[in-house]
């Protein structure tokens, strides 16, 4: 069974101009142990997912439609005291801004600790310092430093910080959202390859949040790629980007600087992404798409299987 | 660096550094010193865009700021076509900044949110006062359409804050242009923004270089990006230089252990069984034993203690045009280099 | 920590200086003759000669200026005209009185202003939210002069509940038998009305602030963490919320101290409430200069080291601060 | 260039600046304390202009000398004075009127020249840095912790009875410190902001960079914080006229509070009582009301909470 499945999630931003759709439509699931990258520009609806995978969403942020399911439990009509429970417990999340996520008066061990026992009530200080001692371990980071501020913690050292915190709990997902964006990319390097072995190690389930498609490449099992809040592509990394079919997914990687293979011209995207305010008739990309006919301002286009678990969302491909 | 192109230099680097004071107190005097840059010689050929790339805090952005005399060097010495620029005050900074222009990090600060795009980008000939309104007008939409935002009337009379991240980047990449800079420094323009926007930023940039024919410094923290737009890149490890040559050469084949530990770490986009891995990166950084040693000597897998702790590096002429500095690095066959 | 608290003193000796310094400038400037102003004209010649050379008003004016100097800095003010009395001692009398009542008035407003702050951003937009908010507005802009007379009117004459002024009555001060709590509670009795006018004003400010400081801090990303680890809301309200809302909080106390010392002295003055601040009224109204000036001078370093005491609460409340 | 294209430009620039404006002006009012601050303030003006009215129909309508020959203490209202007299016959309600100018003048001289001098010093000090800065906002930090009222009250014991524009002068002088440490803060993160360094590299002097760049960055905060000076202003002068130091040739509303508390008639003569007191705590309410609602307008974050990602 799928550790997670989400079907035809929508999700709504009530905004001074009217209902906002940061995210239509979304299908995929999630087996454990897996872990799938969701990819995409700012604004495309990717973290508007991550936080409604927790239950987090904004106060005029609702779920307008779809469900999400998460072990056989349907989350997302779960009543608040329902959710908290699950919160950390089955889902922890590393945010993507790990520099302001860390409370700047409270310990990094009292805050680690504090996650572990509002869920094991029953758990003394001692067992749950141990505990924290033992993931210190595991993410490298030196135990003298524990009793330590946030402020003390250099950028890298916060992050390990809170990838330790997420796996207190065993969790059977992590929701991981742009969590190496503001580090260098030695640091960054360093954490991906811990958290590839960690997930192993442990066997949890990843959503991998980020715009850049380089490391969702590196670090997934599978893409789905997003656009204007709609998952537009999905499929094994592999399949995704090294045989793209949706055009806005070969746009993105024929727009992306490398460092292996020959040196080719790169493509920009021309254009912006559309204004999710209001509704829009046909296909989102259609303005920006070089594949453009008059169907596809029109039509909503379908789901097509180009490959084994390979699916598009596009009626040109 | 294509060979039709002579190698003309435009700016030099001669032994620059640039330190900082933390914040003392009165009763003890001043803080500590931290070393920005240390020494740094580098030299930009006329046309060519050159990338300094290293880490956040490696010094690079403080180096264009030098070379925009948004900060004076504390040692050595900075020229532009032969004219020593470095301590410049007054009238002749101002006639110095009318060729040497730069693009700032983050476009949603670099522009005031309070002033129209036409005031901003028009900002450089009105204290220049070149010509009168209606010419600066003219010569803005005519900018503006340059950076790609066209068609450039719906864009003069806008805030800031009602474009989107790229084009706010444009904005200021054509207040840059405006003068029609010979040198333009770009302290990462696109790390801030997304990756279909940074290519436009990329295509644009090539524009100004080969249209304008302005030299360009492009400082980065990314190996990729570096490789597609640069001709030259430059290697810059916590204020030291390190590696500098050929772009293709010098990501192809690194000599130096730093420049080496930074194409591990970037992301090879599935295509890492065409790269080889170096590893020259210590998992734990290293006890320094004194200050006088290799910059890398601590983070570095291959250094030998006593050669590279207590002696600075040397440069070696590593090959045609590329050079490191390394304790164990040899220079290259003499016949190599001057082919 | 000490050195800073050890900094912050010195400040305030200097701060006291240039006082001192403009105060004796401008009484120089000021018009008048001033032996007349500072010495009683009902005192014998000898006594005024002896207060005369004891001030040094007869010395050229520079050894004037290190006089007094001298003399502030020891406590001598000089002597009352009203009283009759060396200023010292009146004053320090009042000073307990008015520590009493305007600490009692600050700690009250702000520990009722800071948890109601808390819910009120908390409930943002809710009717709780709003009747605080607006009850907040309301109060802290009434002006406390005539609140204070307004509660007079119908507490203390309508109703008769409270006494209508002074701070003691002399029926139980002058009972032998009155023991200490009732003492005690005869000052409460008295304190009511003018702890009431303070606290009033007080608390809306303490509870705009305290509102507008948690719902910055409900924006940042630590709260967003710890709801993510499955908090209760009292948790991340009472746990993550407030120690972070506090900061800007202890900040602006201190701000406001120096204008709440302002509502002291007038609500002192309504109430005949016997402190430092109606005493400044009184020696201004009077033409006691030595009483004004010695007043003066004790309620400016009083404030200067509550501002320390606020400096010190808050690099003790946030960690990033070491001096 | 085309005649044509420039005046369609001109016509776009001058929409930009119209809808800037009007974009503001809704924000602002639809905030129902900047709506209701508005209205009280608008109603206190109309009381400060009709103030003129009372003594052209009648001397003995003239709040600080017309006296009613018919009237020897205080007297409730009544067709010839509609709020009563006070204890000497004059007319209450011309009183209240006259007392709405002197408020306004008060509070917005008042205010208007400490923040003038605090933004000028804040500007100053956050610009300059280094020993400029540390010298003023020594120099602030001294007189921000100084009671104001209490100062006045000191100045008054040097040098005898204050006119109304000393007082006001005294509380400008002692009122700039809150302001020009907000602006110096201000200004000091604008100064770290890029587009300062983008307009040094364009090569803009430093008084373009301090008028053209920072100042219309400061100025709506000096403009919010001029309101809430307002209020301080009023309170201290009523205060300061409450304890019997004010001018004693203006009638102000502390005046006459004064007056009803000192003649004794406070028990006796709530018409006279209430008033006074009404007004000056709805005047400083609108004008906190109107600053809180600026301070929305200048806030752009409390105005989009919607962040999708």
């Amino acid at each position: 069974m799928a550790l997670l499945t989400v079907e035809n999630l929508g999700i709504g931003y009530q905004t001074a101009k009217g209902l906002l759709k940061a995210v239509d439509g979304v299908n995929f699931s999630l087996e454990p142990g897996r872990s799938l990258g969701l990819v995409g520009e700012s604004g495309c609806g990717k973290t508007t997912i991550g936080m409604a995978l927790m239950g987090l969403l904004p106060p005029n942020g609702r779920i307008t439609e779809g469900r999400i399911v998460l072990d056989g439990v349907e989350i997302s009509t779960l009543p608040e005291d329902e959710l908290r429970k699950v919160r950390w417990n089955e889902v922890a999340m590393i945010f993507q801004a790990a520099m302001n996520a860390l409370n700047p008066v409270k310990r990094i061990s009292a805050q680690i600790m504090e996650a572990i026992q509002t869920h094991r009530p029953d758990m003394d200080d001692d067992a749950a310092l141990l505990r924290v001692e033992g993931l210190f371990n595991l993410v490298g980071l030196p135990l003298e430093r524990l009793h330590d501020f946030p402020h003390q913690y250099s950028g890298g050292m916060k992050q390990r910080a809170i990838i330790a915190m997420a796996l207190a709990l065993n969790p059977k997902l992590v929701i991981a959202d742009e969590p190496t964006t503001a580090l260098d990319v030695i640091v960054q390097d360093q954490i991906l390859k811990e958290t590839k072995q960690l997930q192993s190690q442990f066997n949890i389930g990843i959503i991998f949040i980020s715009h850049d498609i380089s490391i969702v490449a590196d670090v997934c099992h599978d893409i789905g790629v997003m656009y204007a809040g709609q998952l537009v592509e999905s499929g094994p990394a592999e399949e995704v980007f090294f045989n793209s079919q949706h055009p806005y997914t070969q746009a993105l990687v024929s727009s992306f600087p490398t460092l292996a293979g020959p040196k080719t011209k790169l493509a920009p995207i021309p254009g912006e992404p559309p204004n999710l305010t209001g509704t829009i008739p046909g296909c989102r990309f259609c303005d920006r798409c070089p594949k453009d006919t008059a169907s596809c301002k029109l039509d909503h286009p379908k789901w097509q299987q180009v490959g084994p678990g390979h699916h598009v969302l596009c009626d040109h491909c | 660096m294509s060979e039709s192109r002579e190698h003309k230099t435009i700016l030099q680097l001669e032994q620059v550094s640039r330190f900082y004071r933390t914040r003392g107190n009165v009763f003890r005097g001043g803080g500590r010193l931290v070393v920005a840059l240390n020494k740094i010689n580098l030299s930009l050929r006329q046309g060519e865009i050159f990338g300094l790339v290293g880490e956040s805090g490696s010094g690079k952005t403080t180096c264009g700021r030098l070379i925009v005399r948004l900060e004076e060097p504390d040692e050595g010495r900075i020229t532009l076509g032969g004219e020593d620029i470095t301590h410049l005050k007054g009238k002749k900074l101002k006639d110095y900044r009318r060729q040497v222009q730069m693009v700032f990090q983050d476009p949603y600060q670099s522009l005031n949110p309070q002033v129209t795009i036409a005031d901003s980008v028009a900002e450089p000939l009105i204290t220049n006062k070149l010509g009168d309104p209606l010419d600066h007008l003219e010569r803005v939409l005519k900018v503006l359409d340059t950076a790609g935002l066209s068609p450039s009337e719906d864009y003069v009379y806008r805030f800031p804050h009602q474009l989107s991240g790229g084009q706010r980047q444009r904005v200021a990449i054509a207040r840059a242009i405006v003068l029609e800079p010979s040198l333009l420094v770009a302290d990462e323009p696109t790390s801030m923004l997304d990756a279909s926007y940074s290519a436009q930023i990329f295509e644009i940039l090539q524009g100004v270089r080969d249209n304008m024919g302005a030299t360009i410094m492009f400082i980065t923290h990314s190996m990729a990006s570096a490789r597609y737009l640069c001709d030259r890149i430059g290697v810059i490890y916590r204020g030291h230089l390190v590696e500098q040559g050929p772009a293709e050469q010098v990501i192809n084949a690194p000599q130096h252990p730093y420049t080496k530990a930074l194409i591990d770490a970037t992301p090879k986009f599935g295509r890492s069984s065409e790269v080889p891995t170096y590893g020259t990166l210590l998992a734990a950084e290293r006890p320094a034993t004194s200050s006088a040693g290799c910059p890398f000597f601590r983070r570095c897998a291959l250094a030998e203690r006593l050669l590279c702790a207590g002696t600075y590096p040397p440069w070696h002429d590593v090959a045609p045009e590329q050079v490191a500095l390394c304790h164990l690095l040899q220079d290259a066959a003499p016949a190599a280099s001057s082919g | 920590m000490r050195k800073y608290v050890l900094k912050r003193l010195a400040q305030v000796m200097v701060i006291l200086f240039c006082i001192l310094t403009i105060l004796f400038v401008l009484f120089r400037l000021a018009p008048g003759d001033p032996v007349t102003r500072m010495v009683d004209p009902e005192m014998t010649p000898e006594e005024s000669q002896h207060l005369i050379e004891q001030l040094g008003l007869d010395q050229p004016i520079w050894k004037q200026y290190l006089i007094y100097l001298k003399n502030c800095s020891t406590g001598e003010f000089g002597y009352s005209i009203h009283y009759g009395e060396p200023v010292a001692k009146v004053i320090w009398e009042k000073l307990p009185n008015t520590i009493l009542l305007f600490t009692t008035a600050v700690l009250l407003s702000a520990m009722v202003g800071i948890s109601w702050g808390k819910i009120a951003a908390w409930r943002k937009g809710k009717a709780t939210d709003l009747g605080m908010t607006i009850a907040a507005l309301v109060t802290h802009t009434l002006f406390l002069p005539w609140l204070a007379l307004l509660l007079v009117w119908i507490f203390a004459y309508q109703l008769d509940w409270f006494p209508i002024t002074g701070m003691v009555s002399d029926e139980v001060w002058l009972d032998p038998d009155a023991g200490f709590f009732t003492k005690a509670a005869d000052v409460l009795y008295h304190m009511v009305l003018p702890l009431t006018t303070l606290f009033l004003i007080h608390f809306g400010s303490y509870l705009l602030v305290m509102r507008s400081s948690m719902l910055d801090t409900l924006k940042e990303d630590y709260i967003l963490l710890a709801r993510a680890k499955g908090l209760t809301e009292r948790d991340i309200r009472n746990k993550h919320a407030a120690p972070n809302a506090w900061l800007p909080v202890v900040t602006s106390v201190g701000l406001s101290l120096a204008f709440s010392i302002n509502g002291g002295a007038l609500t002192e003055t309504v109430f005949s409430w016997p402190g430092i601040g109606r005493e400044l009224v009184f020696a201004v109204s009077q033409n006691d200069y030595p009483l004004a000036q010695a007043s003066f001078m004790l309620i400016s370093t009083v404030v200067l080291l509550s501002n320390v005491v606020v400096d010190v609460l808050y690099a003790y409340l946030d960690p990033r601060i070491r001096y | 260039m085309e005649n044509k294209t420039v005046q369609i430009l001109k016509a776009k620039r001058r929409a930009l600046w119209r809808q800037r404006f009007m974009e503001n002006w809704r924000v602002f009012m639809r905030n129902p304390l900047g709506r209701i601050g508005m209205s009280l303030l608008v109603m206190f003006g109309l009381m400060a202009v009709c103030s003129y009215i009372p003594p052209m129909i009648d001397p003995m309508y003239h709040p600080m000398t017309g006296v009613d020959p018919k009237v020897v203490s205080s007297v409730g209202p009544s067709w010839q004075h509609w709020l009563g007299t006070d204890f000497m016959g004059r007319d209450i309600f011309s009183q209240l009127l006259a007392g709405a100018r002197v408020a306004f003048l008060v509070g917005v001289s008042a205010a208007f020249m400490s923040v003038v001098l605090g933004t000028a010093v804040g500007m100053t000090a956050g610009y300059m840095g280094r020993f400029t800065d540390t010298a003023l906002m020594r120099l602030a930090d001294m007189i921000m912790v100084l009671p104001t009222l209490l100062v006045v009250l000191m100045l008054a014991a040097l040098f005898g009875q204050l006119s109304i524009w000393m007082i006001v002068l005294m509380i400008a002088l002692f009122r700039w410190p809150g302001v020009s440490r907000i602006i110096r803060a201000q200004t000091l993160s604008l100064k770290q902001r890029p587009f300062i360094d983008a307009a040094r590299v364009s090569g803009a002097s430093h008084l373009r960079i301090i008028f053209r760049h920072i100042m219309p960055n400061v100025l709506p905060l000096a403009f919010l914080y001029m309101t809430f000076r307002v209020t301080s202003a009023i309170v201290i002068e009523a205060g300061l006229a409450f304890l019997g130091f004010g001018d004693p040739g203006t009638v102000s509303w502390g005046m006459m509070l004064q007056w009803v508390w000192k003649t004794g008639y406070m028990f006796q003569a709530p018409y006279w009582l209430l008033p006074p007191g009404i007004c000056i705590s709805l005047i400083t309410l609108s004008f906190y009301m109107l600053g809180r609602a600026m301070d929305e307008v200048l806030d752009p974050r409390l105005r989009d909470e919607t962040q999708a990602g």
